[in-house]
């Protein structure tokens, strides 16, 4: 599904990753954990084409988007939710998922002012579908709220009914459980499992362990810029390097 | 759906009653002030479209309104164009150069946007002042004719009334179209945050670039009506200072809203005839009300007389409740 | 400053008491648009200033025919959307009966359909020679044309054999109206332009332009613009060491520039109304008395030198003044009588209207004033 | 009149200007690396040290000396109350809101300037007379000298400043990452607090000792504010040499500018410049680029 080549990516003269190849498969949860500073953020942010990377090739299936623009990769089914939930403060709920439908529509400017037919039909298959999504994740009672009044844990679940919509085959996601109590991350964990059912490939960073070695199939670790192990989580928790990088140096 | 049904009764509104105010200010100088009331309108919501919507600042859209109006005053004087054809013209022409410089400059962000915007503004100005054999230069381009519609001239106010706000209605429905469609979502997602609505295969870049070049095509249509209402333009009115007043009706109205820019306008079209009495210090006024209404009503007008309002029935409310 | 303050407040005091006590007898209304405020408030100032001062007097002297008049002022800021907004408002809410201003041609122009249409007689306070080239029927003007100023100057190149000049024209409407006659006339009196060189009205340096003047081989430097340009344009020549002979224009002949320019100032010949010099005018000088008497008015009301731009104020209400007491106070009546003025020497000149010329000047409205000690001197 | 001669004059006129530029150009500077702001009211400070020097001169006779120090105390005391009144209590402030705020207390204090000390513009004598200095055959004026000197001074002491004392490398650090530097011990606000000092103080500095030459009124901070603008934004937003050079280039091509080509369009030169850099090299001219780390 996902497929790193060797990337290399240096900022100014520090080495922020280096060499890191790794496979996601299909319909797999993958975890991505290792220490602050290893470079996993990164990583997602040379996935989705925030960053361009020093060296080294991203595939998505067989296609090579290592050059790929951020906003091209939605349509081809890449999409990502953000460390410090990045939502459309100013937009209701529904409005929010209403942009992830932003690729399922085609009507320009035109024809938007003028509401020309099409463009009516094509608002309502998006305000429905936006609907769905909210269903599927539960958040359909906050349709019409400010998406700035909704409490933290259900802005992480918004963040990720907005990715949903894209209707991707792969979502990344950058700790979806920072920030939440208990009975939301399980909450999440059910969700991320319904997900992963509905045939979406889920990839996470993750520093809740718990969490990680409940729903992950495979788990990456990455410890100062490098691909320390890789393996299913029961392989990585006996991996002595992986203890020793997390006890030990830090 | 409602909130749609709701919208629509509120423009239905709106229209019935800049129809028939004229019926109650005939022969009254406050008709002319509604003139110009509507081009600032239709400016305001045109700003607001990049402003209020893709919250990308434009310091500089005197130029285009300028542009629009020299554009139609140079065509229908020295080439004796029909004043509808040149408009047309006009439109077409800022909206090519908006899509030009619009990939360059709208690439860069907050702060230097402004710059960029304003040093656009500031060098269409010196262009329209120097290209004396053009423009006419700083005294002035005069003799351009009214518009006409077969043999209908739009001569005096109350034609030109109606003229200019049935045009500005439609800049004013076609924003609100536009802000509840996918373009207008993507819009504010940028505004909110441009990182996510990339992320979501929202083309920023483009979707931005056809914003300005949107804003700027109003800006034209505008400029030329105002060329056309005025028969006479000189460099002054098209220059920073304008600029900023634009932004400022923005910003009093409020970032996104479209009826919140007719109220802009309309309070910065008539606040010079309170502030006479005030003489000179208005310029003081202009100043206090930007700062102010950024830091206690980043909302506009509307939203923050609104919270007062709720803050003072509450207060009210809590009161009677204690009594009782 | 607390004097200024105390004034500003003083005089909206009066204002008000004067449109307070203006219901007693049916008064007159007359209408003035200045920029106040904005680029050109060099002129709307001292315009406001003037005609605000002659309306006391003439309502202290009993009014016109028994009638006070009103006078009511907005600020254009030289924007001609708000000048024609304001002269709308003085048509149909005021409805005054004649207005006086704007001050600078742009928003002259920008006025001119509005009056016409609504047939309201308008005495610009503008220079440029479009206001009444061609005549329009309800529009005069007090200002002398720059075509005058030019004249004058060029008249007086010509006598001392100088043919080639250099000029230097601020990009603003003053100065463009300024560089177009220059450029127009030089032909006529046989002058030929070396160098044709401007600067910004907000320009601090013009050593460039200077530098550029210098390699030619300009006899003598034409500078066209008001302050504070100019008053940096002296200095500069004074800074570069040039020795060319410089000619302003009537945009400086203020003693703010000797002020500015200080001895820069020196030796600098320009064309100005007869204000600055009233006193070395000849006793049979017609308008001797009305100058004496408005630049002392001037003094006593607001403790500065009135200058020519206020003159044109003066000479815009004394005309429709004129005009009233001939005829009556309709709208209609008082374009006809000013039509019809006759040799009123005022402090731009001595008018004299006619269907054909609602400029009302000629060549003789300038005098040429050289700069010495620190103040003017008629070059005869 | 050779033209070697001629050239070296533009040159030096050119330099002289942009001597100028770059000293107007400090205070943006200053400002922006403390806070990533650009202070659109920075031009009035310039305006403010020339009109509170005429002030001090003209109504309380006082000499040359005292006078430019109380301008700059009175400048600086204005520069503190516009941090304190508008910027510090400013939540979740985004760049359009401090564009717009800035541009506000622009027109607030040009007005209230305009009401004060009226619209005449007013001329301060030179400190150490008008007689011009002949080099090479071009000519400066001693207040050019005064300018370069200045200039010269007040990089120095940045430097010093920011390169040797704790607050100026606190300062630093607030720009670098103010989140870090707060957690550190850093009292950001007192630093935000510190550049608006800083560069009210130069920027009224700025103000005096170009005051001789240009003449000050009330609105005379619009365009040379916007002239130090372009010249930080050539130099790259730096606060040493970066600026220096920026304002010097801008001021020879303005002044080339106007030799060899027009003076109509001597303004838009400078402004075609600020958008040619922002576009292509937003970084600057004079600056390495910057890592792209977000």
């Amino acid at each position: 599904m996902l497929r790193l080549d060797k990337i290399t990516k240096i900022f100014g003269g520090l080495t922020a990753l280096t060499d890191v190849s790794l496979e996601v498969r299909k319909d797999s949860i993958t975890g991505v954990i290792g220490p602050n500073g290893a470079g996993k953020t990164t990583l997602f942010n040379i996935v989705t084409g925030l960053y361009t990377q020093t060296s080294g090739d991203v595939y998505l299936g067989e296609k090579n988007i290592s050059r790929f623009a951020t906003e091209s990769l939605a349509a081809l089914g890449l999409v990502r939710t953000f460390q410090n939930v990045e939502l459309f403060g100013k937009m209701t709920v529904l409005e929010n998922v209403m942009v992830g439908l932003h690729t399922k529509s085609r009507s320009g400017i035109i024809s938007c002012a003028f509401k020309l037919p099409g463009q009516i039909k094509e608002e309502k298959m998006i305000a429905e579908k936006a609907r769905h999504w909210l269903e599927f994740t539960g958040l359909i009672a906050d349709a019409p709220n400010s998406a700035n009044n909704l409490p933290f844990g259900k802005g992480r679940i918004l963040e990720i009914a907005r990715t949903l919509a894209v209707e991707p085959q792969l979502i990344l996601m950058d700790e979806p459980a920072a920030g939440l109590n208990s009975q939301e991350t399980t909450q999440l964990a059910v969700l991320i499992r319904k997900i992963r059912e509905s045939g979406i490939t889920v990839v996470l960073v993750e520093h809740d362990m718990d969490l990680v070695m409940d729903i992950c199939d495979s788990i990456i670790v990455l410890n100062l810029g490098k691909k320390l192990a890789a393996g299913t989580p029961r392989e990585i928790q006996e991996n002595k390097a992986v203890i020793s990088a997390y006890l030990g140096d830090s | 759906m409602t909130k749609e049904k709701r919208e629509i009764l509120i423009f239905f509104i709106f229209t019935l009653a800049v129809l028939i105010t004229p019926f109650f200010l005939q022969g009254s100088y406050f008709l002319n002030v509604l003139v110009f009331i509507g081009i600032n309108t239709m400016l305001a919501v045109g700003l607001n479209l990049l402003l209020g919507y893709a919250g990308q600042i434009s310091l500089g859209h005197a130029a285009f309104f300028g542009l629009g109006a020299y554009i139609s005053g140079i065509l229908t004087t020295r080439f004796g164009l029909d004043p509808w054809f040149a408009l047309v013209i006009a439109a077409v022409a800022n909206g090519a150069l908006a899509f030009v410089i619009g990939f360059p400059i709208l690439k860069l962000k907050g702060h230097y946007l402004a710059m960029a915007t304003l040093g656009f503004g500031i060098i269409m100005f010196i262009i329209f002042n120097e290209t004396v054999a053009v423009t006419g230069g700083p005294s002035g381009l005069s003799g351009i004719p009214n518009i006409q519609i077969s043999s209908l001239i739009f001569d005096n106010d109350l034609r030109n009334y109606y003229l200019i706000w049935i045009i500005t209605l439609l800049v004013m429905l076609f924003s609100i179209n536009l802000s509840h469609s996918r373009i207008g979502r993507a819009l504010r997602a940028i505004a909110d945050s441009e990182v996510a609505a990339r992320v979501l295969g929202v083309n920023a870049r483009v979707l931005k670039v056809q914003i300005f070049t949107v804003s700027a095509v109003i800006s034209a249509i505008a400029g030329s009506l105002y060329a056309h209402t005025m028969t006479f333009i000189s460099p002054a009115s098209f220059g920073f200072n304008f600029s900023i007043e634009l932004v400022t009706m923005v910003i009093i109205g409020g970032l996104g809203s479209i009826y919140g820019s007719f109220l802009g306008a309309a309070i910065l079209t008539i606040l010079p005839e309170f502030l006479r009495v005030l003489r000179d210090f208005d310029i003081i006024v202009y100043g206090l009300l930007l700062i102010i209404m950024t830091m206690y009503m980043p909302g506009g007008l509307i939203s923050g007389l609104t919270r007062i309002a709720e803050f003072i029935v509450g207060k009210i409310k809590s009161r009677g409740a204690r009594h009782a | 400053m607390l004097k200024k303050m105390l004034r500003l407040i003083l005089s909206m005091a009066v204002v008000g008491l004067m449109a307070g006590s203006a219901f007693a007898a049916a008064p007159i209304k007359i209408g003035a648009l200045f920029s106040v405020s904005g680029p050109a408030s060099f002129l709307g100032e001292p315009e406001r200033n003037t005609a605000e001062m002659m309306v006391t007097e003439i309502n202290k002297a009993g009014g016109i025919k028994g009638q006070k008049l009103v006078l009511i002022v907005y600020d254009t800021q030289a924007d001609a959307t708000k000048a024609v907004q304001a002269a709308n408002k003085l048509i149909k809410d005021d409805k005054v009966v004649a207005i006086i201003g704007p001050s600078t041609t742009g928003d002259t122009m920008a006025v001119i359909p509005v009056v016409e249409k609504a047939g309201i007689p308008l005495v610009s306070c503008a220079a440029g020679i479009k206001i009444t080239e061609p005549t329009k029927k309800w529009v005069f003007k007090t200002a002398q044309n720059d075509a005058l100023a030019v004249a004058r100057i060029f008249d007086y190149l010509k006598k001392k054999k100088i043919s080639k000049i250099a000029i230097l024209t601020v990009s603003d409407g003053f100065g463009s109206s300024g560089r177009e006659q220059l450029v127009f006339q030089a032909g006529k009196f046989g002058i030929q332009i070396i160098s044709d060189e401007t600067y910004g009205p907000k320009d601090t340096d013009m050593t460039a332009q200077l530098t550029k003047i210098r390699g030619g081989a300009a006899q003598a430097i034409v500078c066209w613009g008001t302050n504070p340009g100019p008053a940096v344009v002296a200095r500069n020549v004074k800074q570069l060491g040039m020795k060319l002979p410089l000619f302003m224009s009537h945009g400086v002949s203020s003693m703010k520039f000797i002020e500015l320019a200080g001895d820069a100032a020196e030796g600098i010949i320009l064309p100005s109304g007869r204000v600055v010099v009233a006193n070395q005018l000849p006793k049979n000088d017609p308008q001797k008395k009305a100058l004496l008497n408005y630049v002392e008015n001037y003094k006593k009301h607001y403790n500065v030198e009135g200058d020519h731009f206020g003159g044109h104020a003066y000479d815009a209400i004394m005309l429709i003044k004129g005009a009233i007491e001939r005829g009556s106070d309709s709208p209609a009546a008082i374009r006809d009588q000013l039509e019809k003025t006759e040799k009123f020497a005022g402090i731009g000149g001595t008018f004299q209207y006619s269907p054909q010329d609602h400029a009302g000047l000629t060549s003789d409205a300038f005098v040429l004033v050289q700069i010495k000690n620190k103040g003017w001197t008629l070059l005869k | 009149m050779d033209n070697s001669r001629q050239l070296f004059q533009y040159i030096l006129s050119g330099l002289s200007n942009g001597a100028i530029y770059a000293l107007i150009g400090f205070g943006f500077a200053i400002i922006y690396n403390a806070t990533g702001i650009i202070n659109f009211a920075q031009g009035e400070f310039v305006m403010l040290g020339g009109m509170f020097t005429i002030f001090f001169l003209a109504f309380f006779h006082l000499p040359l000396l005292p006078a430019i120090i109380l301008a700059i105390l009175f400048s600086t005391i204005i520069g503190i109350a516009f941090e304190r009144l508008a910027i510090r209590p400013l939540k979740n402030a985004t760049p359009l809101s401090l564009v717009i705020i800035t541009i506000g207390a622009s027109i607030l204090l040009r007005g209230i300037a305009m009401l004060v000390w009226g619209k005449d513009t007013h001329a301060v004598t030179a400190f150490s007379g008008n007689d011009p200095l002949y080099i090479a055959g071009a000519t400066i004026l001693p207040q050019h000298i005064w300018i370069f000197a200045i200039t010269l001074l007040i990089i120095a002491a940045n430097k010093i400043f920011f390169n040797y004392s704790i607050v100026g490398k606190a300062m630093r650090a607030c720009a670098y990452n103010s989140q870090a530097a707060s957690l550190v011990g850093i009292n950001v606000k007192t630093m935000v607090l510190l550049s608006f000092v800083i560069s009210s103080a130069i920027g009224s500095m700025a103000g005096i000792i170009i005051a001789p030459l240009t003449m000050t009124s009330f609105d005379v901070g619009i365009m040379l504010g916007l002239k130090g603008f372009c010249a930080v934004i050539i130099g790259g937003m730096s606060s040493g040499l970066g600026t220096i050079m920026g304002g010097l280039l801008l001021g020879l091509l303005e002044s080339l500018g106007v030799g060899y080509i027009s003076a109509s369009y001597k303004d838009a030169i400078a402004f075609i410049i600020l958008l040619l850099i922002l576009f292509i090299r937003p970084e600057g001219l004079f600056r390495t680029k910057e890592t792209e780390r977000v």
